[in-house]
């Protein structure tokens, strides 16, 4: 077997320094009824090439983004990942180093962090960010349950236009930790509501923007209302390219901000990995959930970095952790503070602002559609249609021909049938965004 | 040579990516425009490449020697399961596609379930937990939810031993449940005189979380008996997964009565650890919690699949939705890659082997450093300090001294229920020349510690990159940001 | 620009240290008419972007070996190379590093040389190899020069199974040298003949077995009245992995041994890069073209490795040196060896037994068809086929219908228009096998 | 720490392929078999992976610094072109596939030659040539084949500057003509007054090679009245053209007379250099040459291309082959990658930055460094040692020193025509920042020279992962391979 370096000869020298008989002996302790008789009922080993040839057919059994006008957001955002990132992430030090715990021998992975913790915190307009969350969502239901801690309260209200898998992982999380979910309506047009329900009972309130729909929100009122009660604002976003066309989060008083940060660096996946992305304001910081890297010294007084503030976490505190996160999204973490280092703050600019044109473009061509019409008022890179049929049958039938034209709203939450979120980024060319208005037209025709 | 950060290299005025000039359309931002300059550094791209090379290089790793911490199974990443990975396929799919675009991803999901299932002889698995711990709380909160359905919401005590992973105290506290501590037994195993006092005439035990093989690298040979007791007091098994390399092929959790288990994809069915993830905790679960699995799961639909994304329906009991989208798709291409290639034969011989070069580390290091607990152990070697007693030296002192042999240190001060704990896991990527030097070096320096070298340990590492950090520094004073140096100018005034 | 880190104010202060006003005082040596007046009539520079799907367009419009069931050799052979390889020629550290002349810090490189010498060494059963050449076809060549320098004779008999492209090249090069090159008639089953050609003004005889016609050749005796009249017997070789499983030109008295390495480790690249590889007798060595590393010891007594013997070299010895060459095949000669490695004397044994399997069933299932006639009686995992249709013909028929069934002999050398060289792999499945049949039997028919 | 040889590791019998078991089918190799061992070590996979990454930590890289060999242009490789080379179009295709199936292909080489031809103006491009040596032998031969056409094959004798890269002067030789070298001028150019005497009253003059920019990093201010001259005498102009990375976008060779020049693809346009190759090296050939390009090259065919393989119509002048197939495929398409990246204002731009960069270098350090030839120089900057006069340090201690300061060192005694030479180019790819960092290192290197620590040079280098190397050693008694031990017990008795 290619990974194993041990052979027949090695096994039997080295069962005899241990002065055991057999492989056997080293499983006594297994009760007899649970010890294997013979393998597994699995095929046995294969050679690279069958495999590869196995993936390769049941990779080609997908439609992959790039392959055609692609038009899906709804959380996953395709973007253009320089090969530089790629070719860095997969350096052998980088990928295979285990969390950084030894910092003398891992300021590679810890110094990289740092500058990810940086330039998330300049992104969002936060104090500080943490090492990274799984993703997005379970960033959010951390957040909720964080507000309870810091707040001590347990109501926590989410606004109508947060991306419902959000909405969803935040109440399975909370559901066990005592924590009420205000009801929500996710419909566009909603999110200024939450202002109303806003009231001394309130932890936290969760706002996205731009929101499930791609409506941006202007989040400073509910900030000032939400602290008028000594409540949280925790921001949201799916998309950070957006941060660099529109406010920041900070700016408008958010106390949390969490999000996707998939969009930078990390490609699609089928949904994982993905890069949970965590700001606060520095008050907060000791009770955020997740990992931190910060700057020390070594004993000749250069610069290094260190996990930190490890008293927080599971390893250290136990039951009384701020959460029970171990593993984080490191080497997504490295991919998007790679390319963020190569778009700098000009580049992010360009790149959101060529994602606007797309996008208007687009929407421009729909609206002209007999049939479709664009709900929002105002969107970033990803908008809400309306059509006159159900929006799961019309991107079946673009498929068909050939254009992956958007996320139903009905695939994220019930309801909502007629509902389309179409997003388009910097790789809907010209070409494709007119395939995209042919097939549609067809379609709704 | 230090490297700078990427603040003190570049500009917010540079790029290191061409992008075409905007056309300079009407906005639909809606005022909400963002002003002024973020801060973001751009470096050009022979710039970042030269940074980031540079950093790399400051980091150990397992392609470049063996990285045995215990409880991390640091094992050999083919290369393979990389190029898999990428295949168009699989990476550049989006989660929400039209489910008949995406065939080729849900076959896969669903042959990954089959392998897990078959390993674990459980009949079901939930393939969206993204960590090991997020798999933990997707085991207990299918418990919970299971009681819950039963009319047993007042079950909400759940016994941990004290030899547990930090995550699992957490995990049962994140799902609303309190932590009760069982002790360990004289041989590094669950004090069943304790446990069975724990469930005596009790009606609020949710379940037990239990590592096996345990921390100590010991197999629980009571785990039969275990399983028996917390069902018989109305509770359920979780199983931390995290040694299943100790098992995998040779054992069957479900055959020693598991109600659920995590496995980490990137322990156990190596995917790269990346400097701290991402991860996958794939959890299985027996017939008692399989339906209240989260959302979303592979279904068959004739000779299609299809996603169960929504409540109700083939989703009727399930505890709802832990993460968007569907899991981390990126570690299912790379596991099933490797089970495939390892096959059931490789797998068992994977097992077989990282159990015996655990067994040989310790016995060929028993006469001089000293063995926790008696007897072979499973996947990894546990010593404890005594054998440093009067040296001057400590557990960390003698991991940094290995640094400077050019090893990554073991897993040290855990488990916490030895002294000074040092528990290695070599895991079976090692060859037998790696181990051997591995031994020679350890042995040599027990012997400088015994010589009363005390000295050059607590001056160690001191050919690593960096010296000794100080840790207190760093959390005294948090510095987690980089910030603009005040102005040169100014300050010259 | 991406690549170009100096900004406008980088360069107004740097032509200010300098002294100069602009950037065209630094130009000022260029003949006035010399100068350009405006950019190249060529587009503009583009997003990383752009030229991934311009390029990716360009790739499609070929049809790659992976894609279709394929049985091309003639000197470049599909093999399925192992992702480790791949991933570790792209280390930075192998990757953009230079020809190792500071050995101190090139140890990588040097290293590996080392380990890529001997194996071909072992390989070939030569006594010693250099560190490659562009590749087979040009170490023949140069191996003809190298001969008329050893025996001060000029006459060179070049075998009729030598590959076209080789024996061509090599008539280029020693065109000019004033050396005579005996005429071959390019047909199967010739080669024997040589040994009646071999006389005392013969510097050398290039033997190539296999040959380009798949049939392997028995050199002993070729060797044997080569060294009776003071000639060299120069063996050449296309398919490294033939030497898995056949005698090696060492153990049949060859002097000097050249041979293309591109089978291991080394993808088909449209015929570029390849590996060439030359290897020698100990006494010959100082007669050798090309780049040797060899071993030493460092001012603290460490072993190490250093370029050497390099007054055989254009660099120092100019124009005495035994070739122009400078640039090897460096990252080609790495791919070679990690290959190698991996596979190790049972690998390469088990794989040449596979691909002479493959083959052997290959010729029956061809022999089975009307039409077509295995002409060989020995082969490793190539031979010849006889047609009753111009076998240009027949495989652009087979690529209509999705098969790269071989390579015709007229596209090597004019003529032979009814003979095909057809070759099978480990990388020819069963399958593949089968769909070749079918196809063949629908255009021979 | 020393990494071992592969021999040393593996062993025979161990593998890191699995294959399947072969059939065991009759054999038609007739008695040719390979008997016994063949001595090639096998390592498994994470042994194999271990090796060459602690092998690669060995060597100083583009990525990691500054590489700053004079003549050799090291620029920052895209890892944009390893995509685009990878791509199964170019890497994957055989080259002898029927033409309709690599018009892909085909149509790559046709964009290279159109990029190549319009930055040279020249009306044609050979593509075969492996390297840049080898499009040397590509020009000359063709210069030859025109010469023996025209009745002219009396005229071997070759006219090479004594400043020139030895490949020229080899590459002469090896098309069987003689050298004549013509001395350099005492602002490091062609002697004209020398050239002139060479070429009078001659009909043995075949022509002249020349490097432009010189190999002193100078213009031949007199170039085109060179090529009048030789043109006037009956010869051709071949033009080295190791330095057009002084000239992309500004300059075109053609405009200057030249006949004939190679292209270094791995150095002008970036296809990485691998540690030694493989390179490519295209060469653009005058109206004069065209004809007599080497085979095969790319035709157009109604809409379609097509290769011409053969001699004969096409090709009826065509002075033969040089190589298997049609050449470095792998570097045509990094190079056109490049090309296209840049765009004609990216290219002229980082000709410019080349240049500017080479003479930053040489203006900061003229002060404390002996600069070679007064004036700007074009993209490489030449010293010479007299600044080192009296100090017992020498141009290979200054080298070696360079090596501790975390940089490569220079081109040494490289070109002869000075004495002790260093010739550095940064090339375009290096900030202010790098540079500025390496000038201070010079600047303090000299200092320590000045003050008299000759010692410490020439222990130099001590930081690096080997001291200094016995190549004196190494070619007295040459070890060109690895031979196992003679065995340990037969030496113990």
């Amino acid at each position: 077997m290619r990974y194993l370096p041990l052979n027949e000869n090695d096994r039997k020298a080295m069962l005899d320094v241990i002065g055991a008989d057999s492989i056997d002996d080293l499983f006594q302790d297994v009760p007899e009824k649970a010890r294997l008789k013979a393998l597994v009922d699995l095929p046995k080993h294969q050679s690279e090439q069958a495999i590869e040839r196995h993936m390769a057919k049941l990779s080609a059994k997908s439609v992959s983004a790039g392959s055609v006008p692609f038009f899906c957001g709804a959380g996953a955002y395709k973007h253009h990942i320089p090969a530089t990132v790629d070719h860095l992430i997969q350096r052998s030090e980088f990928l295979t180093a285990y969390t950084p715990y030894q910092p003398e021998i891992s300021q590679g992975t810890l110094q990289s962090l740092f500058e990810f913790q940086t330039q998330v915190a300049l992104l969002t307009g936060m104090d500080v960010a943490n090492a990274s969350m799984y993703d997005g969502s379970t960033a959010c239901a951390e957040a909720v349950v964080m507000a309870k801690r810091v707040t001590r309260k347990s109501r926590a209200i989410l606004a109508p236009g947060l991306h419902p898998h959000y909405a969803a992982a935040t109440q399975t999380l909370a559901s066990t930790l005592d924590i009420q979910i205000d009801e929500r309506d996710c419909r566009p047009g909603r999110d200024d509501h939450v202002i109303d329900h806003i009231n001394d009972d309130t932890a936290c309130v969760v706002v996205q923007s731009p929101n499930v729909f791609g409506e941006i929100i202007d989040l400073a009122p509910i900030a000032e209302k939400a602290h008028k009660h000594k409540a949280l604002l925790i921001a949201v976003f799916t998309e950070p390219v957006a941060l660099g066309a529109i406010k920041s989060p900070g700016e408008q008083g958010a106390d949390i901000v969490v999000g996707e940060g998939q969009g930078l660096g990390v490609g699609l996946n089928f949904g994982g990995p993905h890069v949970g992305l965590f700001a606060c304001t520095k008050k907060l910081v000791r009770q955020m959930p997740g990992r931190l890297c910060g700057e020390t010294v070594d004993a000749n007084g250069e610069r290094g970095f260190v996990l930190t503030l490890s008293t927080r976490e599971q390893h250290i505190r136990r039951e009384k952790a701020t959460s029970n996160i171990c593993t984080n999204s490191g080497l997504c973490c490295l991919a998007f503070t790679i390319h963020m280092s190569l778009l700098g703050d000009a580049g992010l600019k360009r790149l959101a602002a060529l994602n606007h044109e797309a996008a208007c473009h687009l929407a421009d061509v729909i609206d002209g559609i007999d049939g479709a019409d664009v709900v929002n008022e105002t969107f970033f890179n990803e908008f809400t249609v309306k059509l006159n049929k159900p929006a799961t049958e019309v991107v079946e039938a673009l498929a068909e021909k050939g254009v992956l034209g958007g996320v139903p709203v009905s695939r994220l939450t019930e309801g909502n049938e007629d509902l389309l979120l179409v997003c388009a980024t910097e790789t809907a060319s010209e070409e494709d965004i007119h395939a995209f208005e042919t097939a549609l037209k067809e379609v709704l025709s | 040579q230090a490297v700078k950060l990427i603040f003190e290299v570049g500009t917010p005025r540079r790029t290191g990516i061409d992008l075409p000039e905007p056309k300079g359309r009407a906005s639909r931002l809606g005022g909400h425009e963002r002003k002024g300059e973020i801060g973001l550094p751009g470096l050009s791209e022979p710039e970042t490449m030269r940074h980031y090379v540079r950093l790399s290089q400051k980091n150990y790793a397992i392609d470049l020697g063996i990285y045995p911490l215990g409880s991390c199974t640091m094992k050999h990443n083919p290369r393979l399961n990389e190029k898999v990975a990428r295949m168009p396929g699989f990476a550049d799919v989006h989660p929400l596609q039209p489910i008949s675009t995406v065939q080729g991803a849900l076959e896969l999901m669903e042959q990954l379930s089959h392998w897990l299932m078959t390993l674990c002889n459980m009949p079901a698995v939930a393939l969206t937990p993204k960590a090991g711990a997020h798999g933990e709380l997707c085991g207990m909160m299918a418990i919970r939810a299971r009681l819950d359905a039963d009319g047993q919401s007042q079950r909400r005590r759940v016994l941990v031993p004290e030899s547990a992973h930090g995550t699992n105290p957490a995990t049962a506290v994140q799902c609303g449940f309190t932590v009760d501590e069982i002790p360990a037994s004289g041989d590094g195993r669950v004090n069943m005189d304790a446990l069975r006092e724990k469930l005596e005439k009790s009606d609020d035990v949710a379940g037990i979380m239990l590592t096996n093989p345990n921390t100590c690298g010991l197999f629980e040979r009571d785990i039969v008996e275990i399983a028996d007791l917390i069902h018989a007091a109305g509770g359920y098994f979780y199983c931390d997964g995290a040694n299943f390399n100790a098992l995998v092929g040779r054992v069957r959790p479900g055959d020693l009565g598991v109600d659920a288990m995590h496995i980490n994809l990137h322990k156990t069915f190596s995917t790269p650890h990346g400097g701290g993830g991402p991860g996958s905790g794939p959890t299985v679960l027996s017939d008692a919690l399989k339906d209240f699995a989260p959302l979303p799961f592979v279904v068959k639909d004739g000779d299609k699949l299809k996603l169960v994304e929504h409540e109700g329906g083939d989703a009727a009991a399930s505890f709802g939705r832990m993460c968007a989208f569907h899991g981390q798709m990126g570690m299912y291409t790379r596991a099933l890659t490797y089970m495939m290639s390892h096959g059931s034969d490789g797998l068992k011989q994977a097992t077989e082997d990282a159990v015996l070069n655990a067994n040989y580390i310790q016995a060929s290091l028993a006469d001089v450093m000293t063995v926790a607990f008696k007897g072979t152990c499973m996947h990894e070697a546990l010593f404890d300090d005594r054998f440093l007693k009067d040296t001057g030296v400590d557990t960390l002192d003698f991991a940094k001294a290995m640094i400077d042999e050019g090893y990554h240190p073991m897993t040290m001060y855990f488990p916490l229920v030895v002294h000074g704990a040092m528990l290695i896991e070599p895991t079976e990527s090692e060859s037998k020349g790696e181990l051997d030097r591995f031994i020679q070096s350890m042995r040599s320096l027990v012997e400088r510690a015994k010589a009363g070298e005390a000295e050059s340990f607590k001056q160690a590492p001191v050919y690593a990159p960096m010296r000794r950090l100080d840790e207190t520094r760093a959390a005294r004073n948090p510095v987690l940001r980089w910030t603009p140096p005040a102005d040169n100018a100014e300050a010259a005034e």
